[in-house]
């Protein structure tokens, strides 16, 4: 509805709302109410651009922003497409509630320097669009190092004994990662095909077909474990240990932005820069697989073991990504469509769980689920939303988890790989197993020994639990409708 | 009739600028700086207009010293690189000037006038090595800047007079051996410039000569003696580490940074491409060299506590890059290491101005002085972060495409090693520099590693009156005159970096030698 | 056997600059007292400056400074004079170590009166302290 | 470590002997040497500066701009041996050096140095003037005018010197004398002509281009004499006296 020309200019404002809300948000650290104020005008403003440019690649044209041309073959530039869409459209609509989430949890605690926490916040949206709508490997590159290192403050928040490890673990596997891994097999494919433009569809990479297998393969699985943020198995160490955040860094950032650029980040070098024919050709995808699989299995088991509930949802968040980069290597096109859905799925049902696990703590400073007998009755919304994403999680067929879950099972059916699908079922099983108890004692289960519940409704803050209801109930919501994100995903598709 | 004595301008007008200095003892220390300035600025602007000149008509200035044809006489030659390099030697002298208000009045109290003399000196030496196209010529020019820079770092403390003795042993040595070379060359060929011995050492007879391989090896390893290349480079650290906050700012990254463009005049004007890496087989050799200069510079860093220590190990680590792209013998390799002079002239600057401010404000120069800096200190502390950042070679910032086109070149020509090497390098210096931001970001790490075990768990803390409030510190900001250089230079950095398609198309790619 | 003879005595002045320069090198070097390393370098530096001056020599030429014949013209015979290059490189190289003598006599006093001692170790020992 | 050194070293000398193979024999009249520039030089050098000492014509035309940042060495090493060692007054009280004394012992050291002295001062002028025609020129000359000062002050003492040639004076003969010899060059440069071009100077001294050039050397000379002169007094006042100026050796 508006003209081209705004739509040319759409991502950059929607990319540089966060990023003039910094000098704003810094400026006003002294009166919180008109630093909370500038939060929420980017948000509004960032995904408003995100929803007009929605409409706009539904209409099915992609909107090509070349920013600066850095070398003589390369700029940073930005390509709003289907693929970059779906990713871009939940991390902007799920900052505005983190953001109230976030005020209502700050408050709460009455945590020190909040203005660092909102300036970083911010950068870090403003980075993780900046990956959603790169056009080029060296785009993403730079926005993927602005995300580390404008989380890194967020994760060392504290700043005690904890955070520290927490923070230089963080920093050492993701920095470790990108410079170690990604930054040469970016230069070395620059080497070799001469340009890091994404290519337009997803069967032709951009790798040249001369190439020598090996270089695929190292440069491949350079990428792969480079990106340290997707959480596959020996590089996902520090996720774990980034739980030292706050809650909401760890319900937006670790649930949501930081996970989801890495396995973002992944899928999109597999689909764009080798493209499906290369990897079929060389049969990375099904090696990638059972990487991914084992992944999902053993993060499963160990979260089984975590009596800390955010620990539990971590290791949990481990298992679920790479069930994203899972539906990606089956190559098929059901698998894919399923690996992509579940990145919507997952981030709402993940970030009402982690929301959860806060308000908990804010009224009961409650923090293992050994503790948490009978506070369903005393905390019934939260319990409730709690039991919704959780149902997403398994899987389970009112909410959205089921449709990535469904999707990526008929994809491994198409891919003929039987080996996956047990995987899959199996993993179910362990999701059941290890979110079941925690609702089942929440509503059923005796609190612990010598501690009398208060009788009657006693919830956190409204300003906290109602972004937890609002998320849960679009969990349901795309669980039943789910054309709504459907449409972009399958325009990935060729 | 000024644009085209340019070239000559920027030569003499520090020099003058020293020579004033010199004879007006009295001047008081403002009309001293003032001076400086001047001094400064007018060879800034007059190397903007030369590089000008040179861009518009796309050949290179040759100007007659006293009117004399090349062969005979001295001449200048001013073409895109040594254009490139004069403004940026020009430009950090300025800005290292200005910068040196504060420091350079408390470092010496008396013959502040002398000490600017000399700093302009430096400075004239500096730019007539650059712009000079006679072997002869560059070895005087070579040892005025030598010269100077032993005074400028005998004006340290105590220790620092041993330290600038072994620098002047291992210099002389170093310019002995140019001299040397120099002896061989002329013996064979006859002739003193640049240009004519080219002409001279490419004929056919003199193509597999035994002379002048040993005048090219010893000019070579006069040079790297002089650049501090890894396995000659014991005397650096110490020199440049006890020497003055403004002396160290100045030397630092300019010296090792001419140094290698030099070795880069030396290897692809006198010398031809398919000479050096053909006839003379190094370049296996001189990689090792400088992926060992690399990583091992950068884990010395590492393991510094003096923070200048700890910056003049990472030069002798960035010196393991240039000289790597230099010999990587491919396109990319030389257009990386001719960015990376320009990038790491402003890294380095950068680096040793924020130091330079915290070590004035707080007087001392062990990492602990870090503490708290973003609350004491924010402009300081965000100019590091970003010296760091190019360092490492973080994305918008000029020292990730310089690396970009180091591990580009080293692809290409199958250095795996070099590229390993730049990689480990920017890991640990990734460490380092993390490391750093870590006592700045979480005050005194010796408090909070002795802290009473656990009891935080996940999540907040545990009282509601927030986390025990840290020290509140006043803000004690380095004073304006050292902000403004820093400010500068750290925007620059960034700038470069977005504009490095300039850079390279309009300046490096036409210096780029035949026969890549 | 003659024309290794003929190689030695034909090229004896770069024997006799190669020599000393490896004395002055090792004094440089190897030598615990500073003083002694000044000395090494002196020497060092005038065996660059015989290198130099030993390839302007001409075979029967004089001094290049032009004479004039009886009818008070200029005699320009190029092969009659010496080569006056290296004679005004040299010139400026002896310049440049006496400059670098004096800075480097200049610091050795400055290390006698901070570190009371001009050897060596026991400076290194001084600053350890 | 010192046997080390000295492997290293033999072994580079052998490798430096090999080279020795294709360097043409000494004093052999087809080098390269011999055959390239110089008899450019003999040929066209009293032609275009009517100056019969082709080195001098070498050292303050064809190179003067090598001979200028020669002076400029020598004045840097100057300032910097001031800069090093002179120390402000305060300083000085804490450091006791010790010194021979040396009363009345010297009345023929003064008598021969008083008619020594004046001939040396003379032959120096006469060798900074005449280095147009016989062998000499600034540098000669400045250090014979120079060492005529330190026999002065080795004779009679270091105060007495300083008495007849002030410590500010020497800084400023040690500047005007490069300040000398660029200040021609800037002139030539301000009339038109490149940097150190002495044709320029044919305007004001109104005489032909070639003249112009012996006198620009002649000028150049005397530059760099005095400030070669200087300089010599420079650092022997700063490293006999150890930078305090009151006694020296």
């Amino acid at each position: 509805m508006f003209s081209p020309s705004f739509y040319q200019i759409a991502p950059v404002i929607a990319l540089c709302a966060s990023l003039a809300a910094v000098p704003l948000i810094a400026i006003s650290g002294s009166r919180p109410n008109l630093r909370e104020f500038w939060t929420f005008l980017a948000a509004g403003i960032k995904f408003a651009m995100v929803f007009a440019l929605a409409g706009w690649v539904l209409a099915g044209n992609v909107v090509e922003v070349e920013l600066i041309r850095v070398l003589p073959e390369l700029s940073i530039a930005l390509r709003v497409d289907s693929f970059g869409m779906v990713f871009a459209l939940v991390s902007s609509f799920l900052w505005i509630i983190a953001a109230t989430y976030t005020i209502g949890y700050m408050r709460g605690l009455n945590e020190h320097a909040q203005t660092r926490f909102m300036v970083c916040f911010a950068l870090s949206l403003c980075a993780a669009i900046g990956v959603a709508f790169s056009a080029n490997l060296l785009t993403m590159y730079i926005f993927y190092e602005m995300l580390s290192l404008s989380t890194y403050p967020l994760v060392a928040h504290h700043q005690d004994r904890d955070a520290l490890g927490g923070a230089r673990k963080y920093l050492a596997f993701l920095l470790g990662g990108s410079v170690g891994l990604v930054l040469p097999a970016m230069i070395v494919i620059f080497a070799i095909a001469g340009t890091l433009d994404f290519a337009d569809g997803i069967h032709a990479g951009i790798i040249p077909d001369g190439t020598g297998t090996t270089l695929v393969v190292i440069l491949f699985f350079a990428c792969l474990f480079g990106f340290a943020k997707n959480g596959i198995m020996p590089m996902h160490a520090w996720l774990p240990g980034a739980m030292v955040a706050p809650t909401p860094v760890s319900a937006l950032l670790h649930a949501v932005a930081v996970v989801k650029v890495g396995v973002f980040c992944t899928t999109r070098v597999m689909l764009y820069v080798f493209g499906i024919d290369l990897m079929d050709e060389l049969s990375l995808g099904v090696i990638t697989a059972y990487i991914v699989s084992f992944t999902i299995v053993t993060a499963s088991i160990i979260a089984l073991t975590k009596d800390n509930l955010k620990a539990r949802l971590a290791y949990s968040t481990v298992s679920q990504l790479s069930y994203i980069v899972l539906g990606v290597a089956l190559l098929s096109p059901m698998a894919i469509q399923g690996g992509l859905i579940h990145i919507v799925n997952h981030a709402f049902a993940k970030i009402t769980l982690f929301f959860c696990a806060g308000a908990i703590y804010v009224a009961t400073h409650k923090k293992n689920i050994s503790e948490l007998g009978g506070l369903g009755r005393v905390m019934p919304f939260t319990f409730g939303a709690f039991a919704v994403a959780s149902l997403s999680m398994i899987g389970a067929p009112p909410v959205g988890g089921f449709v990535s879950k469904w999707y990526l099972l008929v994809g491994a059916l198409d891919a003929g790989q039987i080996a996956i699908i047990m995987v899959l079922l199996a993993s179910t099983m362990l999701n059941v197993a290890y979110f079941a108890p925690v609702v089942y004692q929440a509503f059923f289960g005796k609190p612990p020994a010598g501690e009398v519940l208060p009788t009657g409704v006693r919830e956190a803050p409204l300003i906290m639990v109602a972004p937890i209801v609002l998320a849960a109930a679009i969990s349901l919501f795309i669980g039943i409708y789910p054309e709504l994100m459907m449409q972009f995903v399958r325009m990935v598709m060729p | 009739m000024m644009i085209d004595q340019a070239p000559a301008l920027i030569i003499i007008v520090p020099l003058f600028v020293s020579l004033v200095l010199t004879l007006a003892g009295s001047l008081g220390p403002r009309v001293a700086y003032g001076l400086l300035l001047c001094g400064m600025a007018g060879s800034l602007l007059f190397s903007l207009l030369a590089l000008g000149q040179v861009v518009t008509d796309n050949q290179a200035i040759h100007y007659r010293m006293g009117d004399w044809p090349p062969p005979m006489g001295i001449e200048l030659v001013i073409d895109h690189l040594s254009g490139l390099v004069l403004v940026l030697v020009s430009a950090c002298a300025l800005l290292t000037a200005i910068y040196s208000l504060r420091t350079a009045a408390e470092d010496n109290p008396d013959r502040l006038n002398h000490y600017y003399a000399l700093f302009a000196l430096l400075v004239t030496g500096l730019l007539g090595m650059t712009a000079s196209g006679d072997v002869f010529n560059l070895y005087v020019l070579l040892e005025i800047s030598a010269l100077s820079s032993y005074g400028l770092l005998a004006r340290g403390r105590g220790p620092a007079y041993y330290a600038t003795f072994k620098y002047l042993i291992v210099g002389t040595i170093g310019a002995c051996f140019y001299l040397l070379g120099i002896g061989y060359l002329y013996i064979m060929t006859g002739s003193l410039n640049m240009l004519d011995l080219a002409e001279i050492i490419s004929r056919p007879e003199l193509q597999d000569s035994v002379s002048i391989k040993i005048g090219f090896s010893l000019m070579i390893l006069g040079v790297w003696i002089k650049m501090a290349l890894f396995p000659l480079h014991a005397w650096l650290p110490n020199a440049y580490s006890k020497a003055g906050i403004t002396t160290a700012c100045l030397i630092a990254p300019l010296m090792t940074k001419v140094s290698v463009y030099i070795m880069l005049r030396i290897m692809f004007t006198v010398f031809s491409v398919d000479y050096i890496f053909d006839s003379i087989a190094w370049s296996q050799v001189v990689i090792y060299l400088a992926s060992a200069a690399a990583v091992i510079g950068m884990i010395t860093a590492l393991a510094q506590r003096d923070l200048r220590m700890m910056l003049t190990y990472i030069v002798v680590a960035e010196i393991g890059y240039m000289t790597g792209g230099a010999w990587v013998a491919n396109a990319a390799g030389y257009t990386g290491a001719v960015y990376h002079i320009l990038a790491d002239g402003l890294m380095t600057l950068c680096l040793f101005m924020a130091v330079g401010a915290v070590i004035y404000r707080t007087g001392q120069t062990s990492l602990a002085a870090m503490q708290g800096i973003f609350k004491r200190m924010p402009i300081t502390a965000v100019v590091l972060v970003i010296g760091a950042a190019s360092i490492i070679g973080i994305p918008p910032t000029c020292g990730f495409f310089s690396k970009f086109y180091l591990i580009q070149g080293a692809a290409q020509a199958g250095a795996w090693v070099f590229v390993a090497a730049l990689l480990i390098a920017s890991l640990v210096a990734a460490v380092m520099f993390f490391k750093m931001l870590e006592i700045a970001f979480f005050g005194d790490l010796k408090a909070l590693e002795q802290e009473p075990g656990g009891g935080h768990g996940h999540g907040s803390h545990d009282g509601h009156d927030g986390h025990g409030a840290l020290p509140a510190v006043a803000r004690q900001e380095a004073p304006l005159s050292m902000l403004i250089p820093m400010v500068i230079t750290a925007a620059s950095l960034i700038i470069l970096g977005l504009y490095t398609k300039e850079v390279v198309n309009y300046f490096i790619g036409w210096s780029i030698p035949a026969g890549f | 056997m003659d024309e290794i003879f003929h190689f030695i005595i034909g090229k004896y002045n770069y024997w006799a600059s190669l020599v000393l320069l490896f004395i002055g090198l090792y004094g440089m070097i190897a030598k615990n007292n500073l003083m002694k390393k000044i000395i090494g370098m002196v020497i060092f530096q005038t065996a660059i400056l015989l290198f130099f001056v030993s390839i302007g020599a001409k075979r029967g030429a004089t001094v290049p400074i032009i004479e004039f014949g009886p009818d008070k013209l200029p005699l320009l015979d190029a092969t009659a004079y010496a080569n006056p290059l290296p004679h005004v490189l040299i010139l400026t190289a002896i310049v440049v170590g006496v400059a670098t003598l004096g800075v480097a006599l200049a610091i050795l006093q400055k290390i006698q009166r901070v570190h009371g001692t001009i050897e060596e170790d026991e400076i290194l020992e001084d600053q350890r302290r | 470590m010192k046997r080390l050194t000295l492997v290293i070293l033999a072994i580079c000398a052998l490798i430096m002997l090999a080279a020795a193979v294709d360097l043409p024999n000494w004093a052999d009249p087809s080098s390269p040497a011999s055959t390239h520039l110089s008899p450019d030089f003999l040929e066209q050098g009293y032609g275009e500066t009517a100056t019969p000492n082709i080195v001098t014509v070498v050292l303050a035309d064809y190179r003067s701009y090598d001979t200028m940042f020669e002076a400029v060495v020598v004045f840097a090493a100057a300032l910097i041996v001031l800069v090093v060692l002179r120390r402000t007054p305060r300083q000085r009280s804490k450091m006791v050096q010790h010194r021979p004394v040396r009363e009345g012992r010297d009345t023929v050291l003064r008598g021969a140095a008083q008619l020594i002295i004046p001939v040396m001062q003379i032959f120096a002028l006469y060798v900074v003037g005449h280095g147009h025609y016989s062998p000499g020129g600034g540098f000669q000359g400045g250090v014979i005018f120079g060492a005529s000062f330190i026999l002065l002050a080795l004779c009679y003492n270091l105060q007495f010197t300083i008495d007849r040639f002030k410590e500010q004076a020497v800084l400023f003969c040690v500047a005007g004398g490069v300040l000398l010899y660029a200040g021609v060059g800037a002139i030539c440069l301000a009339m038109g002509w490149n940097f150190l071009g002495y044709a320029g100077l044919a305007g004001i001294l109104g005489v032909s281009e070639v003249m112009a050039r012996s006198h620009g050397i002649l000028l150049v000379e005397v530059g760099v004499g005095i400030t070669v002169f200087s300089v010599m007094m420079s650092l022997y006042y700063d490293l006999a006296s150890g930078g305090d100026l009151d006694e020296g050796l």
